[in-house]
């Protein structure tokens, strides 16, 4: 059965099955059993499962991160979270040097389950320090896995799977799609780390887009369509493995290919999808596109977060270009803000 | 403890100390007042009920010191002697604002105030106000240096590694933590053991320590006044402890005391200690100022909030072609 | 200070410590004597001078107690009882080493013994340690946790992060520092200030602390006796800060007192203190353990080495398909 | 006036030159004043610029990057170093959230000069925490440079350069080019950030290299040359920015490119360049490759390390491939063992 819910929600339940599916399942972090509950993807855990299971922490991710290691060592299956991304800086070390190496320079005697939940912030002058999309800098990492769902079913899906598996997961859930709705199956299940997922099926053009870029590539196919340019858009939600398989044969059916990815351009996640599209030798019609973040920090007032932020427009003139496509010009600016998700959203978070 | 002079009575010191008080609290209270027309498109992070430690430490220093701080730095920056308006054009992201719309109000900065900057990174700015002090102490300027943070940057191990660098090197830095008893919505008890204090941490570094009252304005002056006559005469770095409270939500502008990590019961009674009405009563005992003089002050400030709020919101906003500007320097 | 129990004068215990200590220092011998053979091709931290705090603190505790550590690890992991043909093997890169070759002498490892991993990086596994301690407790296991690391990881933050946090969850925790006055050729005086202790700073944050002799080979074991026993109690962490002195380079086989970063004397003066000397002569002195006892103790140490170093050179390097094995768990 | 000079004994001398120009400049570091002086590079400098300019530092990587920003932004321009790269992690939150955007955003009224010198670690024994070569995490992140110099020469002008930079520099140095000897000019010069330079010149092969591997790029041009084959080698010097032009300039005349780098191949440097020449649209003849490290942490027994890292012997067999040559069987066993850079080395360092 299933019933629409929100991506948050979604990831509370999938919390909360695993929780209770699995005893050793912990979560930690500043905030996670406030009224707030990271945003409501902690809310109620503390009242069911406990203080030990369910935990605020010191203001010390770094040290944070070391403990859950030994949580993990102990043989808890530690989830820990960020309110963004960029906090998680102060934890590399743990993460890069320990957490993504311990099972190999043990010779597999430990095992590492370890879930590392970072939000990526955007909009609302998140600005410099609240809004880096790194997950290029684990995806270059063996070692870790990396995910960043992108569905309400998948972001339930995919936690379970990386709660129970004995790799550390860095899951990375971008802010905007905290409050969209879809259908999501009640009770357990796990999407496998490592599949793309085709959101929509086309022959002229391959959008391979990660995370919240998948909802506008989707946003951008639909008005392609309209004027008879059929895209297709892979949601690659696994970075760390991620689906070769999968963008390869779509790219090599289209012969086009714009990747799209929430982080910067260069060094990073989409270079190497257009790196492996290029060492595949698949032919192609045009050459391949990336739409990323221009080579910047990011910044805060809104006046220039609106031309900071690729969305569907943009992509839509890539495509139009690469298709031969006249299309007619269209303002970039539109009638929501555009620093909010939707206009349900009123600040300052 | 230090043996510091007795409590300043001095009329013009303790006019000035209650300009900035009120200052700070008018300029947030504006800020609450405001946000909700949703201009200013920014986290704003209120000093609302803490303005005693900003107006009482920064009223000890000079121009040429500097202070840095944090993701609440209204108070500091303002009584740092930061332009108000290129603060208020930075949170309705205009290109007049102090960092011209890139920073937002978690970065504010006044290079002629000698207020150095500040960034939303719990603990960051601490060993970089050190350095900032070993740096003009090697290039042969004598600064002293503030760093302002929150009890909850105590927790940062690299708050220990500043505060050990700063011993060993014995910098003229002063550490001021301003212990609100939360890191958002975390209370202290499920973030540091009971049986200490905050200032015990630190004084096991080493370092001179105290731990005082933060809405006793003219106590935190007088105490500043130690800690920086110390060191400017070379005998390295001081860590003050302030126990205050914030008044309003943790970021953003409404009260949330009925969302169930405090009570509205603990709210009250630090209301009751309100540092402006706490200072306003002593000085209409000592007759310092009267209740004409008050409103006065409290008269110019709101012109001046008034103009630069104005200011701010006809201010342009940085063109299009300005976004990725300052990515380097050239 | 601790009220410890009366020194330990039970001929088992003290002939056991003996030799646990001895044993530590016979395997570094053995590994400086064999190292200049070009075999073991991987950095070598020693532990010669500075055994006392392994076998001390390692006698107390029970096979399910862990142990972490860092680089100087061999003494730890020979005194929890790590296999030595195994920690031998992993020097040599063969696959019969505890890692497989993996890892080298700075990833030692052994789960049968307790000893729950030693990484390089300074002060990394320290909060390890911690959660370790936590998750055990979590799951309802009784188990003491020991953070061996040297005096220059009390200079990172994770160190302070980990104790604040070990002190407010009250875990079963022991932080052993061997405090032998340098990082690497870096002399503590350059990275800490003179007026306190590092046990101050640990006590700072509200941890029992106590400094003690770490050439004290009985000393030790009563001490971490008293810590122990506060942790199996459920009284909380302790912080043990063990003055010592290591003998050799950095890391490496030889001596390097010449190259200028401390002098001959100093060495000389440590020397003195060796901490297998100073209990033999305790032992001969009681009569616990006399002169042919040490001789037997020292001849199966012998054979035991022998052994060791031959399984270890005999065995097989990892195959090369073995490369990237274990970069994933299934 | 140039003479022969080891890598290392070049950044003595820049270091020293930029001290003696400029009583701004300032370098710190665990080790810095001791006797072995990072490796010979810093030896003197105590002696002859005090303790207050060179000096040792607390083992706090993390507050120290504070600290060198707080010099620099107290008009100082600090060097920083670390003997192994994989104890930078710590600072990662300085260095990307701070060092790197405080230009950017405090709208231009900040300066950033700072030099970030890393070691990268190789052989005898270095393993999974001594040896990570993560120049494309730094490469991705705008507002930083990175160069990584190969020739004695090339490290005394970056470094100069690099230390009259007024943006963060992060300054890679791989170990095994320490005792390489080459010509280095007497006196002041520097070498621009950004610009990539040709090895070897040779018209049916390209191969970009970053570091350590344009000497092993050299050693296979060589090599390939005797089979009549001729690679251009283009030693890729800066990382951010690089030099795109040169690159694709060359691989334009050519036709075909191997991109080597001392780190891994996922979402690295060497998928940035692939991409770039992809979306570049130059015709090649075969597709491009890259030869980096395999996706595994690095293994610490010499056995292993031998068949971890690539070697000139493994670009040969890629460019024969490519190029259609037959080589003939090669043993990839050597006379030297494979885990030091040359026979001088005997551990343990
Ligand atoms: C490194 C880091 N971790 C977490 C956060 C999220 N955060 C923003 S403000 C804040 C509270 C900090 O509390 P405190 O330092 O006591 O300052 P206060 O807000 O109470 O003034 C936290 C945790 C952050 N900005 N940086
Ligand atoms: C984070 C980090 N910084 C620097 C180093 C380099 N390093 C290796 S051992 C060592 C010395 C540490 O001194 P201490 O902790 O006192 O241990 P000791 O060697 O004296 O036993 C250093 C700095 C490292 N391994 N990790
Ligand atoms: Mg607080
Ligand atoms: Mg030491």
């Amino acid at each position: 059965m299933s019933r629409d819910l929100k991506y948050f929600q979604a990831i509370n339940e999938g919390t909360d099955l695993a929780m209770a599916a699995d005893p050793r399942v912990q979560i930690m972090g500043l905030g996670v059993p406030d009224p707030k509950g990271i945003f409501g993807t902690t809310a109620g855990l503390q009242e069911k499962y406990g203080s030990e299971r369910v935990s605020d922490l010191p203001t010390s991710e770094n040290g944070m991160t070391g403990v859950a290691i030994g949580c993990a060592l102990a043989g808890m299956r530690p989830i820990m979270t960020h309110h963004r991304l960029d906090f998680a800086l102060l934890t590399m070390e743990q993460l890069v040097n320990q957490a993504a190496k311990w099972h190999y320079m043990f010779g597999g005697k430990m095992r590492m389950p370890l879930v590392i939940r970072m939000l990526v912030g955007r909009g609302w002058g998140q600005g410099p320090q609240h809004s880096q999309s790194l997950q290029s800098w684990f995806a270059h990492v063996p070692g870790l896995k990396v995910v960043m769902p992108t569905t309400p079913h998948d972001v339930k899906g995919m936690l379970i799977a990386s709660i129970e598996d004995d790799n550390p997961v860095i899951f990375i859930e971008h802010r905007w799609l905290y409050n969209l709705s879809g259908p999501v199956p009640e009770g357990h299940y796990s999407v496998p780390l490592g599949s793309a997922r085709i959101m929509r099926s086309g022959s002229d053009l391959t959008i391979v887009a990660t995370s919240y870029m998948a909802v506008e590539a989707l946003r951008a196919a639909e008005h392609l369509a309209t004027h008879g340019v059929q895209a297709e858009v892979v949601d690659v939600r696994s970075l760390r493995p991620w689906d070769e398989a999968t963008v390869l044969a779509s790219v090599a059916r289209t012969g086009r290919v714009i990747v799209t990815d929430t982080g910067w351009a260069a060094v990073g996640f989409s270079a190497e999808v257009v790196a492996r599209i290029a060492e595949a030798g698949i032919p192609l019609k045009t050459p391949p596109r990336r739409v990323c973040l221009p080579d910047s920090p990011t910044p805060t007032t809104p006046a220039l977060a609106a031309v900071y932020y690729p969305r569907a427009v943009d992509l839509e003139k890539v495509a139009a270009v690469m298709c031969g496509l006249d299309l007619p010009p269209q303002d970039r600016a539109v009638t929501i803000p555009l620093d909010v998700p939707d206009m349900t959203f009123t600040g300052p978070f | 403890m230090p043996t510091i002079a007795p409590r300043t009575t001095d009329p013009a010191t303790l006019r000035r100390l209650y300009r900035d008080l009120v200052r700070v609290r008018m300029v947030d209270e504006r800020i609450a007042e405001l946000y909700p027309e949703q201009q200013m498109r920014c986290p704003v992070h209120l000093s609302i009920g803490q303005e005693a430690v900003s107006a009482g430490v920064c009223a000890r220093l000079e121009r040429q010191d500097w202070v840095m701080s944090g993701h609440r730095s209204h108070g500091h920056f303002l009584a740092k002697g930061g332009s108000l308006p290129s603060m208020l054009a930075e949170m309705y992201g205009r290109a007049t604002g102090c960092t011209g719309g890139k920073g937002g109000s978690m970065h504010l900065i006044d290079l002629e105030a000698g207020f150095l900057g500040a960034v939303p990174i719990v603990g960051s700015t601490i060993p970089m106000a050190v350095g900032a002090a070993w740096g003009a102490r090697s290039r042969g300027e004598s600064r002293v240096v503030v760093s302002f943070f929150g009890e909850a940057a105590t927790e940062e191990g690299v708050f220990h590694e500043a505060v050990n660098f700063a011993c060993l090197k014995k910098l003229p830095v002063i550490f001021v933590c301003e212990n609100n008893l939360f890191s958002v919505y975390t209370p202290l008890d499920v973030r540091q053991p009971g049986n200490r204090e905050v200032a015990d941490v630190a004084r096991g570094h080493g370092i001179e320590s105290v731990q005082a009252d933060g809405n006793d304005t003219v106590g935190v002056y007088d105490l500043a006044g130690w800690a920086v006559d110390r060191a400017r005469a070379g005998q390295g770095p001081t860590f003050l402890e302030f126990k205050t409270y914030r008044w309003r939500e943790h970021c953003g502008p409404y009260y949330d005391n009925d969302i169930g990590y405090r009570t509205e019961a603990e709210y009250l009674a630090w209301r009751e200690k309100c540092p402006v009405e706490r200072f306003e009563r002593d000085l209409l005992a000592s007759g310092v100022v009267d209740a004409q003089g008050m409103t006065e002050i409290r008269a110019a400030i709101t012109r001046e909030l008034d103009e630069a709020v104005a200011f701010a919101k006809a201010s342009p906003f940085p063109p299009d072609h300005e976004m990725a500007t300052f990515t380097y320097a050239e």
